[in-house]
């Protein structure tokens, strides 16, 4: 049946639309239906028994709710329903925006995400000032970034990074989909800026202008 | 500190600028808002001064950048504006700059001009970029803005039943060793054989009375094979003698330390 | 695209199996998954806009939900998503886990196996040391232990005694199959006594009262 010009009306007769599902994707459904938290290919089958390919399952699920008012997605490899984008319009809750960002914190996270893991004194560089020192706390608070270990340099300076969190918040499946990272990275943006200059004389030769 | 002057692209971008970036500054044709709480220190400054040269910033020109960064400082300062520390530096910087990209090529010089000027534009270059990503970040479909997870999720639960391990053995072991352990203890003090100091002093009297020559003290003491009674009595006859000595009614006598003991009645 | 046809097993395959949903099932869809409570149906038309019928358009919905492993239902004519009932099972996961019992709950189960029925006074009284809350909960939990009336003195204590499935767990007829305090003597079970206490072991020993 088509359903792109049906009328509410006539989906009464379109017994077919849903169809009976087999029992392990009834399974998964339920078990990510009712899960408070995003679940890992290993929580759901800990849940739904270890009879049941929940890889293969969760790709036929994803597939068919991809046109639906509620999606099936993937974040750092947990798997959760959430509503389709295009919905928002109806759902957008009256919500404070008083929690909204500051561009200092935009900029520190967006730095964070394409570099991690990333130290203070190297997003200091890239913006050209001192990071104030609620920023940092704020994306904590978030949980979109946690301390990543210390780098192995003079003064083991702390290092940064996203969490799984952050990547469920943008949508992101994994930092591969940070919107224009390839296109960034190709152009040596992403690197530090001595091995950039390096690239860049090299591409335009020691005399270029 | 707030200036009017132009032209009207010198504004500090904030947030809502960068999500949309085609909205049409109107309103401010002909006014420079000169704020430089505004911007985030001078790399933003001179990032918002590339962009108003309307191309590519791997194009700018530094030299013209250079230039617009101060001729925005000489206005700051004409004003009397207090400008912090880091803007002033940057002046200097790029107005080294200027002088070395103007004057004749100096081959020894390291690094060259144009090297330092490539390191601006990159670090511009840079800034830019993550700007702009941070702003579609925010852009994107955000889960609990844009797209929200179940309203009212069942919630999952694993229950962790514990299977206790625990056998008789452990059970009947630990009641014998509690039992023994805390039941109250019941101390008895055995009645020991002893003679007593009137029982002495009797004995010690009486036989006096029979015998007038130097004795052994230990004599007057009752047979027995008991060890402990024997020494009872031997102590209790030797305190009975001493007490019989003050009365005056015996005598005693020792040649040396802890040589034998001999009484007779006085 | 019709999936009628599409047999449960070759899911892989039958792209139809789920359909694009037109936009007016879709909204009443994701408002219903994001909604925090069952709604009516003016709380759905308040959501999704006048222009739709809702009530024939849920009617479609919980229809093609009905062999799902999440169901659309009416309670009191609010309607909201939840679990398959023949799937509750799979949200409720029982994992056991082989655990020590500790000390305390080892002497506590075997005072109360050997006086029963003893209340928590007496039984401090004979371990020497008070027992916590957790310890008779956790003998009560693992179903050893049960409430055993309360004892008709001042204060009117509750008394504890053993269960069937403690005589099981321990393989015991009966709890004159527990050794007595010649048995655990012979077996060096126990330090050596005097006569008084033995006395009293046996006045309130384990064929006591």
């Amino acid at each position: 049946m088509s359903s792109g010009g049906s009328s509410a009306g006539d989906h009464g007769g379109s017994r077919g639309l849903f169809a009976e599902l087999p029992d392990d994707l009834r399974a998964i459904e339920a078990v990510l239906f009712a899960a408070a938290e995003p679940m890992s290919v290993d929580d759901i089958s800990e849940h739904v028994g270890a009879g049941i390919d929940v890889k293969a399952a969760l790709a036929v699920l994803e597939a068919h709710y991809a046109g639906r008012g509620i999606n099936l997605v993937a974040r750092a490899k947990r798997w959760h329903f959430q509503t389709a984008a295009d919905m928002a319009h109806l759902l957008r809750r009256e919500r404070d925006e008083s929690r909204k960002l500051s561009r200092a914190a935009v900029e520190t996270l967006a730095i964070i995400a394409y570099h991690e893991p990333v130290s203070r004194a190297e997003i200091e560089a890239i913006r050209g000032v001192q990071i104030s020192k609620g920023t940092l706390d704020v994306l904590m608070e978030a949980g979109w970034v946690r301390p990543a270990g210390r780098r192995e340099v003079p003064g083991r300076p702390l290092t940064y990074a996203t969490t799984a969190d952050f990547l469920a918040h943008f949508g992101l499946e994994s930092r591969r989909d940070l919107p224009g990272i390839d296109d960034l990275r190709a152009a040596g943006l992403l690197d530090p800026i001595d091995a950039a200059m390096e690239q860049l004389v090299l591409e335009t030769g020691p005399e270029g202008d | 500190m707030r200036i009017s002057a132009s032209p009207a692209t010198l504004r500090p971008m904030n947030e809502t600028d960068s999500l949309f970036e085609d909205t049409p500054q109107i309103g401010s044709a002909d006014r420079l808002t000169l704020d430089l709480d505004g911007w985030e220190g001078p790399l933003d400054l001179l990032l918002t001064l590339a962009r108003s040269q309307k191309v590519d910033l791997a194009k700018i020109s530094i030299l013209a950048l250079v230039e617009q960064y101060l001729a925005f400082i000489a206005d700051a300062k004409k004003l009397k504006l207090e400008i912090a520390a880091d803007y002033l530096v940057m002046a200097a910087w790029l107005a080294y700059l200027k002088s070395c990209l103007l004057l004749p090529k100096d081959p020894e010089q390291d690094p060259s001009p144009e090297e330092l000027a490539m390191r601006l534009q990159l670090r511009l270059q840079r800034l830019s970029a993550m700007r702009e990503a941070g702003a579609r970040l925010m852009a994107r479909d955000r889960l609990g803005r844009d797209v929200f997870l179940r309203g009212a999720p069942e919630g999952l639960r694993v229950i962790r039943k514990a299977q206790w391990q625990v056998d008789l053995y452990d059970l009947i072991s630990a009641y014998g060793a509690m039992r023994a352990r805390n039941v109250p203890a019941v101390h008895v003090v055995g009645r020991r054989p002893v003679m007593t100091l009137d029982e002495a002093l009797t004995r010690v009297e009486r036989m006096l009375g029979i015998n007038v020559e130097w004795t052994r003290l230990e004599a007057f003491l009752p047979e027995t094979q008991d060890g402990e009674y024997r020494k009872s009595a031997l102590a209790s006859s030797f305190v009975a003698a001493l007490e019989l000595a003050k009365r005056g009614k015996l005598e005693i006598e020792q040649q040396d330390a802890f040589a034998p003991l001999y009484v007779r009645s006085a």
